[in-house]
């Protein structure tokens, strides 16, 4: 049998790496990827409380749903974001995306 | 249980106690029991391809009055073979500029994820490879990690072709998942699982019977899946030499290809599995073997029509293509997975007041779905038409040929 | 160590490095690619949680649609193969500073709470936990308004979406 | 349950086995006589232009997009197919709604002339 700690472990180190991925990536679109593991490992969370704690209940699971929807709602914008950004300066470097500065 | 009936239980059984008896642990002695299991099941799938690839090439031939292989063998019925010896000596080509890992990975993840639907499908009551009860998801799945081999292939080779070949297959491959979805929403509707051989189970009156529109629009979609004619447009050769294997050579092209007949084979399985009863047939509850017989018959069916319609099918261009999927069928399943949903709905709260006998009961709910299937039909038919009168009043206006051109007004005066 | 261990322990090593891989990677279809392996991996962990349909949602969306649009996206936005020069910022060290830092909070939190190292109840009536999920996400005192918003979120985001990557007619 | 997703696992295995040790194998047995220009890019006898990563319509990604949102909203209602025999008059409406929402998504796509390929 497998404790609840090393799923909520597992989970904390990827979450890590993807909040690594956000901060450091200069690429707009590997800073999506860094996002999309965060929340994969928030999933990982929720179906792993869902199992441990409240194995008769729904909730944990109803949860998870809902950050699929999310996630996929967060790329879809995200990404069209991105490639009109590239279209109007070439570049997807996050640093370079400054309009808003001024 | 007995032999006759049953072998492959019968066989599993008496494995699995000969191995307990060595002492084995029960958990290993399910693993190697699973292992053997998912190794037939394999190897039955990947054999397959030999038997079906002469198949088709002999239809192909004599229906274009050629006679086909004829020269090894018996109706040159072994002719693959001297095939797979010849495809297995060839020199591997790696072009400049590959990506080397992708590049080897994507024809082994598009013939195993082809291979991957197999684990779910009935062969006969008792037997199949694993009844998980997502089954009809995990058929979703497994068609999206083909996807993803397409598009390995294509930017792995480094060549503008495959590129555009794979970006069409994608674009084309994504597009028709979703009314297959839709169309496969509908069996999970009747049937109340999602389960392959709970649904074949639940089909009393077979799905193709109640909702014959569904039937359809599965069995074109997943047609489309395959990226075979009509709707080989990812390898169109006249614009694209080869699509997304342009680049590949020897085994690995050789790949592709057996994933691509395989893939045909596995939709006529899944196409009599979903819709046609799977191994439902007289007698099946006695002789459990006999489900396979009746199994293999229907695939054989369904997949004789996907030959035909190969054969004879000229090739779409890619906007009469996408226009087909998003605004014909994905509107048609979602019209009818609402009529559906809500016959079905009203048949349940109605069979208690409706005092039928017990065994008339599938048949009139099958009436009933068969009925609004066949006015849906008629409502699209009757739009369509309407359509098609605009769409012709459009290509007839008169348009101007080769008008000579008017001298300049210089000239004139 | 039981074999559930094995299989846990193999996959949380080979999803953690294709997550460490995703962000380390120069090229970003590679990065992609490890993503998808990282995804792969977190779905059989769904399976070791009993959780197949997530499992499989987990295949279908984020492999077979989420990876696929991210390598849309790249190549849309790249016109070279290769990337040059450093694909991190200079101050990387204070990135990974903040990462680790952030995990041992975590891991403190979680080493002083009595519930971490609980094993799974007996999961009962394994079959009808998706029958039970649809029921939940469809009646009125549970997820219905979630449920219906979550569809209502996801109209808008593609209808801005295709608003924002749209080719502007002229 | 798990038994059954067992199984799934090591047909993972077979059968990624099936393919690559054929592959493997062949190119071991198989000549190799690399030279340059047969490790060439072909197109059709032409000498290659440019990079390979030449820039590709939008629409491509637009198309992705749409299946992306549908994809998503369609495997919610799974779940809601297989418990159709129990659910209340609400719960197969509101199912419908779900679906209607999704019909209005693909008319507003088409109105937008997002379905258009030319």
């Amino acid at each position: 049998m497998i404790p609840l700690s090393w799923y909520l472990i597992f989970a904390a180190i990827l979450f890590c790496i993807g909040l690594y991925g956000v901060l450091v990536r200069k690429n707009a679109i590997a800073i999506l990827m860094g996002i999309e593991l965060m929340l994969n490992s928030v999933n990982i969370n929720l179906i792993a409380f869902w199992r441990y704690r409240s194995a008769d209940g729904i909730a944990g699971q109803a949860f998870a749903i809902i950050v699929f929807a999310v996630a996929a709602a967060e790329v879809a914008v995200g990404l069209a974001l991105i490639i009109s950004i590239y279209r109007r300066r070439s570049s997807i470097v996050a640093d370079d995306m400054n309009m808003m500065k001024w | 249980m007995n032999f006759l009936t049953d072998p492959i239980n019968f066989i599993a059984n008496w494995l699995g106690n000969l191995l307990l008896s060595f002492g084995m642990s029960q958990t290993l002695v399910t693993v190697i029991l699973k292992f053997i299991g998912a190794g037939l099941v394999g190897t039955f799938g990947f054999s397959l391809v030999i038997f079906t690839i002469w198949l088709e090439r002999k239809l192909y031939g004599r229906i274009q009055d050629r006679l086909g292989p004829n020269r090894v063998g018996p109706w040159g019925i072994f002719q693959t073979f001297p095939d797979m010896i010849k495809i297995f000596t060839k020199e591997y080509i790696t072009p400049i500029g590959v990506d080397k890992i992708v590049y080897n990975l994507a024809p082994i993840l598009s013939v195993s994820a082809v291979l991957l639907t197999w684990a779910v499908i009935p062969f006969a009551p008792t037997i199949v490879g694993t009844d998980v009860n997502v089954g009809v998801l995990y058929l979703v799945a497994v068609g999206s990690i083909g996807a993803l081999g397409i598009i390995l292939a294509g930017w792995s080779s480094n060549n503008k072709y495959s590129l555009l070949g794979a970006f069409r297959a994608v674009a084309q491959v994504v597009s028709y998942e979703v009314p297959m979805v839709l169309a496969l929403l509908i069996p999970v509707l009747l049937g109340q699982s999602m389960g392959v051989n709970s649904l074949v189970n639940a089909q009393n009156v077979w799905f193709i019977i109640l909702s014959p529109v569904a039937a359809l629009i599965f069995f074109t979609s997943s047609l489309a899946e395959t990226g075979r004619a009509p709707f080989d447009l990812l390898e169109a050769e006249s614009e694209l030499v080869a699509g997304y294997q342009t680049e590949y050579s020897g085994l690995k092209f050789g790949m592709f290809y057996v994933g691509e007949f395989l893939h045909a084979f596995t939709i006529s399985a899944l196409m009599a599995a979903l819709f046609l009863g799977g191994w439902r047939g007289p007698w099946v509850e006695q002789v459990p073997i006999l489900g396979v017989a009746y199994f293999f018959i229907k695939t054989f069916i369904v997949y004789f029509v996907v030959v035909l319609i190969r054969i004879s099918m000229p090739r779409l261009r890619i906007d009469q293509m996408l226009d087909f999927n998003w605004k014909f069928l994905t509107p048609l399943a979602l019209v009818l997975l609402i009529v559906t949903a809500i016959v079905e709905k009203a048949f349940i709260i109605l069979v208690p007041s409706l005092q039928l006998m017990e065994v008339g009961v599938p048949w009139v709910r099958a009436g009933v779905h068969l009925l609004m299937n066949i006015i849906v039909v008629w409502i699209t038919i009757q739009l369509l038409k309407s359509h098609r009168i605009k769409a012709v009043r459009v290509v007839a206006k008169p348009r101007p040929i080769a008008v000579a051109p008017e001298p300049p007004a210089s000239v004139i005066s | 160590m039981t074999p559930e261990q094995i299989i846990f322990l193999i996959v949380a090593v080979v999803t953690l490095v294709a997550g460490i891989s995703v962000v380390t990677s120069r090229n970003l279809i590679h990065s992609a690619l490890w993503l998808i392996l990282s995804l792969f991996g977190i779905a059989v962990f769904y399976v070791l949680l009993d959780a197949g349909f997530f499992a499989v949602i987990q295949v279908i969306i984020y492999i077979g649609a989420i990876a696929i649009l991210f390598i849309f996206a790249a190549m849309l936005t790249r016109r070279v193969m290769q990337d040059t020069g450093p694909q991190s910022n200079s101050n990387w060290w204070l990135g990974a500073l903040i990462a680790l830092l952030l995990l041992a909070g975590i891991a403190v939190v979680l080493v002083n709470w009595q519930g971490f190292t609980a094993l799974a109840p007996e999961l009962i009536n394994p079959s009808g936990r998706l029958s039970q999920l649809g029921l939940a996400l469809v009646s009125p005192d549970q997820y219905v308004l979630p449920f219906e918003l979550a569809s209502v979120l996801l109209v808008a985001a593609m209808i801005g979406a295709i608003f924002v990557a749209g080719e502007k007619k002229q | 349950m798990q038994s059954d997703w067992l199984f799934i696992g090591l047909f993972l295995l077979i059968v990624a086995l099936f393919p690559g040790a054929p592959i493997f194998l062949a190119g071991l047995i198989g000549p190799h006589k690399s030279s340059i220009p047969k490790a060439q890019t072909y197109e059709c006898g032409l000498e290659t232009v440019g990079e390979t990563w030449v820039q590709f319509r939008v629409q491509y990604y637009i198309f992705a997009l749409t299946f992306l949102v549908f994809d998503v909203e369609l495997v919610f209602l799974f779940p809601w197919a297989v418990a159709f025999g129990q659910l209340s008059m609400f719960g197969v409406l509101s199912g419908v709604i779900f679906i209607l929402i999704l019909f209005a998504e693909l008319l507003a796509a088409w109105r937008k002339g997002v379905l258009e390929w030319a």
